[in-house]
């Protein structure tokens, strides 16, 4: 039981990690936000694992959900804004 | 503390570590403003994991509820953050056009 | 049961709901909430000065598990201070701002207020953490309330910058709770031991204080951001709101680092400190308009400030040592009513000339009498003339500089105190440069007495009339 | 391509940095912080007229904390609504979307109903219900309605300053009639504490949904409102 639980949280961080890495290096505004929405979803499940039922609906829902929205929303302007001609790197559109 | 909540504590911890130095290193070295807020958010995230796991105090003990409410006003704070930001880089969209 | 202590954070608060729901009569319930909140307030000050130490357990719960709001030496110095900028602000507001504009500033400027007179106040470090926060978004908003590219732009990056700062401190503390399980700063001081774990904390928590109060190199957002927001809320952002990452910056150093100080720490903030002197006083000096030119001039006086660190550090507690912190304290002060003072002037200047470009300010002192005279008033002070509170602090601070045989933070403090003087002679003589024509010397009341007060105050208020001061921090702030 | 900053000085620095940050972490965690305030939290749930431990540290023993969180919700609103009204809404929605919408919509405020009252003794309580108000607001602004269910300005404004207003005057005359700031009588915690949550799930529904239409609700025809 308890080296089934070690190796389930082992897993569960490793992918949470790799999720994270991801989200931080793709490029393209919209993918890097669901990405980042689907981090957030599996951190309220960590967290709900590590019994913080409470953080894990807060987390989900605002967290994942409303900052999601948020951004999904600035992504497609942002995306919305640069269909015509640079698709290019992603430090030419600084704030 | 068993080897088991300590082992939780150190991984879960650790792992908010890393993704701290994670957002960190993309806040650092992405321009654009939505590159930025995940990253800052994936900061806070992890700020908040580590406090989540120095909570944890084993599968059928009852966990400490003073980080948890910590994390749920940074999630709120986080997320209102976010939103202000967000419409800071609309307002610059719009004077640019 | 009347308690000031969370009256000073909540009636702002109560203020913020009200100017909210009725942005028609936004200026009249505006100006009452700040007539209120500076009551409060400054009777926390008169209370700590005949009473003591105030402590308030919100909740009845006591530590370690509520929080309390707690008012030393230190905090009411820095409350009073500020509140009183803070209603010279808003009576400046209320003639500055018209309706539209007005129902943005009031409950934005309010909930800014409530969280500075919390951050004054609080004895939690996760509070501490809260109240960063709501000062750091509602100061940003403020910043942008114009809407223009630049300010939007400026502030948006004032935005980032600070939750990176306010990220790397709640970091911070959640090691300090790891380590003690405590976040009460009186428990957190008594349980913290030298060792990786403090040095970690605290690094991360003065690192973050550190990029909000804009020491040099972290200085980079403050002058767009101050430079580009309307005169009042410049006035609070350079007043206020760095010097309370600063307020906070030296209570975590005093109160909660004390066991693990060391003496490489505080030069090295002494050092940035004086890099803060230099590079800031000649930028100013090289500045086009008369608002960079202040945000500038903040950002080298954030560095005197700094420069405390390492004298300090080095001096053994004592008389000596009580002198240079109501030394410090002193300068935050001055500094706090200087350049509220200056940029309300400035901002009557700009108002008036339509533009604060100071190679075209000629003949400003003719028009605007009362703005040019608080300008000057303003600059005595920022240059430590005296007989101006900066005076006496930098004084006392070179004067202990010279004991421990420390003569390069003098040097620096001379060559900043020097390029101070010229740029602000630099402005006087652009605003005199006119055959003098009779004028009224004051225009308008409303915007033109609270600046003037403010210079008056810095100049002479706390320049001769220092040494209250020194009573009101032997009320638990001297060591 | 190789950027000396991006890919060598910072990944160096950021190294250091984690090598520094885990070793005081290893050293907290295993260090003799003992229960930290587990215990002590957890044996005054009874007194706090809550039995989720989370929410009685939320609303009962760090209120003061919450008090200020709802005031940066607040500060986050009105930073985005000076920056001028909305703009143009969201296209309206196909039918299929609507429908689904005008289904989950009502789904929504109930579990939000259900989510704050369920904080008192179970997993929820009013950022969970304000949130899940919110998603509601979201859902019909993406389905076309350009006030996303929100009301007309004048409304709004009160609802989005609730649960500031409500705790902070719970607070100040718990201070002025009774044993101190947001000191509950014995016996009333659980009224007080749910009067707070229901002020703040409006308030943070509201203001979540506000934020997210990203600038003032567009104007009401009647008040011709300009930005």
């Amino acid at each position: 039981m308890n080296a089934l639980l070690t190796v389930f949280d082992l897993l569960l961080t490793l992918t949470l990690l790799g999720l994270a890495l991801v989200t931080v290096t793709s490029r393209e505004p919209r993918r890097a936000v669901i990405l980042f929405i689907a981090f957030g979803l599996l951190l309220a499940l960590v967290w709900a694992r590590l019994r913080a039922p409470d953080l894990a609906l807060a987390e989900a829902a605002i967290g994942a959900g409303l900052s999601g929205a948020l951004m999904l929303a600035a992504a497609r302007r942002a995306s919305g804004r640069r269909t015509s001609p640079a698709e290019g790197s992603d430090a030419e559109d600084a704030p | 503390m068993t080897d088991q909540v300590l082992y939780a504590q150190l991984l879960y911890g650790g792992s908010g570590i890393i993704l701290v130095l994670l957002g960190l290193w993309s806040f650092l070295v992405h321009a654009a403003l939505l590159r930025k807020l995940i990253a800052i958010n994936l900061m806070g995230a992890g700020v908040f994991h580590i406090l989540v796991a120095i909570a944890y105090r084993g599968i059928d003990t009852p966990p400490d509820p003073v980080p948890h409410a910590l994390v749920l006003t940074g999630i709120v704070v986080a997320v209102s953050a976010t939103a202000l930001a967000l419409a800071f880089g609309k307002r610059l969209d719009q004077v640019d056009d | 049961m009347i308690d000031a202590l969370p009256l000073a954070v909540t009636l702002p608060l109560i203020g913020a709901f009200a100017v909210t729901v009725s942005p028609l009569h936004a200026r009249g319930l505006g100006l009452m909430a700040a007539v209120l909140t500076v009551a409060s307030a400054l009777s926390v000050t008169a209370t700590v000065w005949s009473d003591g130490v105030l402590r308030a357990d919100l909740g009845g719960w006591g530590v370690p598990l509520g929080i309390a709001l707690e008012a030393d030496g230190l905090s009411a110095a820095f409350l009073a201070m500020a509140n009183t900028v803070a209603l010279a602000v808003s009576v400046y507001a209320g003639g500055y701002f018209k309706q539209e504009s007005a129902r943005h500033f009031w409950p934005l400027w309010l909930l800014l207020w409530s969280a500075l007179n919390g951050l004054f106040l609080a004895a939690d470090l996760f509070n501490l953490y809260v109240t960063l926060e709501l000062l750091g978004l509602s100061a940003a908003a403020l910043g942008a309330i114009t809407g223009t590219r630049e300010a939007v732009a400026a502030n948006l990056r004032y935005l980032l910058v600070g939750l990176l700062g306010s990220m790397s401190y709640l970091l911070g503390v959640s090691l300090v709770y790891a380590a003690y399980g405590v976040l009460d700063i009186g428990l957190v001081a008594e349980a913290i031991e030298p060792g990786p774990i403090a040095w970690t904390a605290m690094t991360l928590m003065i690192g973050g204080l550190i990029l909000k109060a804009a020491l040099f190199p972290m200085h980079f957002w403050l002058p767009p951001a101050h430079a580009n927001a309307p005169a009042p809320v410049s006035a609070a952002l350079s007043a206020l709101v760095v010097k309370a990452a600063f307020y906070l910056a030296l209570r975590l150093w005093l109160d909660v680092f004390a066991p693990v100080l060391n003496e490489a720490a505080a030069n090295l903030l002494g050092i940035l400190g004086a890099a803060a002197v230099v590079w800031g006083s000649w930028r100013a000096l090289r500045a086009e308009r008369l608002k960079l030119l202040a945000a500038y001039s903040t950002v080298a006086q954030m560095g005197y400030l700094f420069i405390a660190f390492p004298l300090l550090a080095a001096t053994p507690p004592g008389l000596a040592r009580d002198n240079l912190l109501a030394a410090v304290v002193l300068l935050a002060l001055t500094h706090g009513f200087a350049k509220a003072g200056f940029f309300l002037a400035a901002g009557m200047v700009q108002k008036t000339a339509g533009h604060d470009r100071i190679d075209d300010l000629g003949g400003a002192a003719q028009a605007l009498p009362a703005a040019t005279f608080a300008i000057g008033l303003a600059g005595v002070a920022l240059i430590g003339l005296p007989p101006s509170g900066t005076f006496l602090a930098k004084w006392v601070m070179l004067e202990q500089a010279m004991i421990l045989g420390l003569w390069w933070w003098l040097v620096v403090m001379m060559v900043g105190t020097l390029l101070a003087a010229a740029y602000i002679f630099r402005v006087l003589s652009r605003a005199f440069n006119r055959e003098p024509t009779p004028y009224r010397f004051v225009n308008d009341a409303r915007t033109e007495l609270p600046a003037l007060l403010l210079g008056l105050i810095a100049t002479f208020g706390l320049g001769i009339a220092a040494q209250p001061l020194w009573v009101l921090l032997e009320q638990g702030a001297f060591g | 391509m190789i950027r000396p900053l991006e890919h060598i000085l910072i990944p160096l620095g950021l190294l250091a940095v984690g090598g520094l940050l885990g070793w005081s972490f290893f050293l907290a965690v295993t260090g003799d912080a003992g229960e930290r305030l587990a215990p002590i939290a957890l044996a005054r749930v009874p007194d706090s007229g809550v039995s989720n431990p989370v929410t009685s540290v939320l609303l009962n023993f760090r209120a003061y904390d919450t008090l200020l969180e709802f005031a940066v919700l607040l500060a986050a609103l009105l930073g985005i609504w000076s920056l001028g009204s909305s703009g143009t809404g969201f296209q309206p929605a196909a039918s299929v979307l609507d429908g689904m919408v005008a289904g989950f919509v009502p789904l929504l405020i109930l579990s939000a109903g259900y989510m704050l009252w369920v904080g008192a003794y179970a997993p929820g309580g009013a950022f969970q219900a304000g949130a899940l108000l919110g998603s509601a607001g979201v859902m019909l602004a993406l389905a076309g309605h350009r006030n996303a269910g929100l009301p007309s300005e004048g409304r709004l404004r009160i609802l989005v300053g609730l649960g500031v207003f409500v705790c902070a005057l719970t607070g100040l005359l718990l201070m002025l009639f009774g044993d101190g700031f947001l000191t509950y009588p014995a016996g009333f915690a659980k009224w007080l504490i749910l009067t707070i949550e229901t002020a703040a799930t409006l308030a943070i529904g509201a203001t979540l949904a506000a934020a997210y239409l990203g600038g003032r609700p567009a104007a009401h025809p009647t008040t011709g409102e300009t930005a």
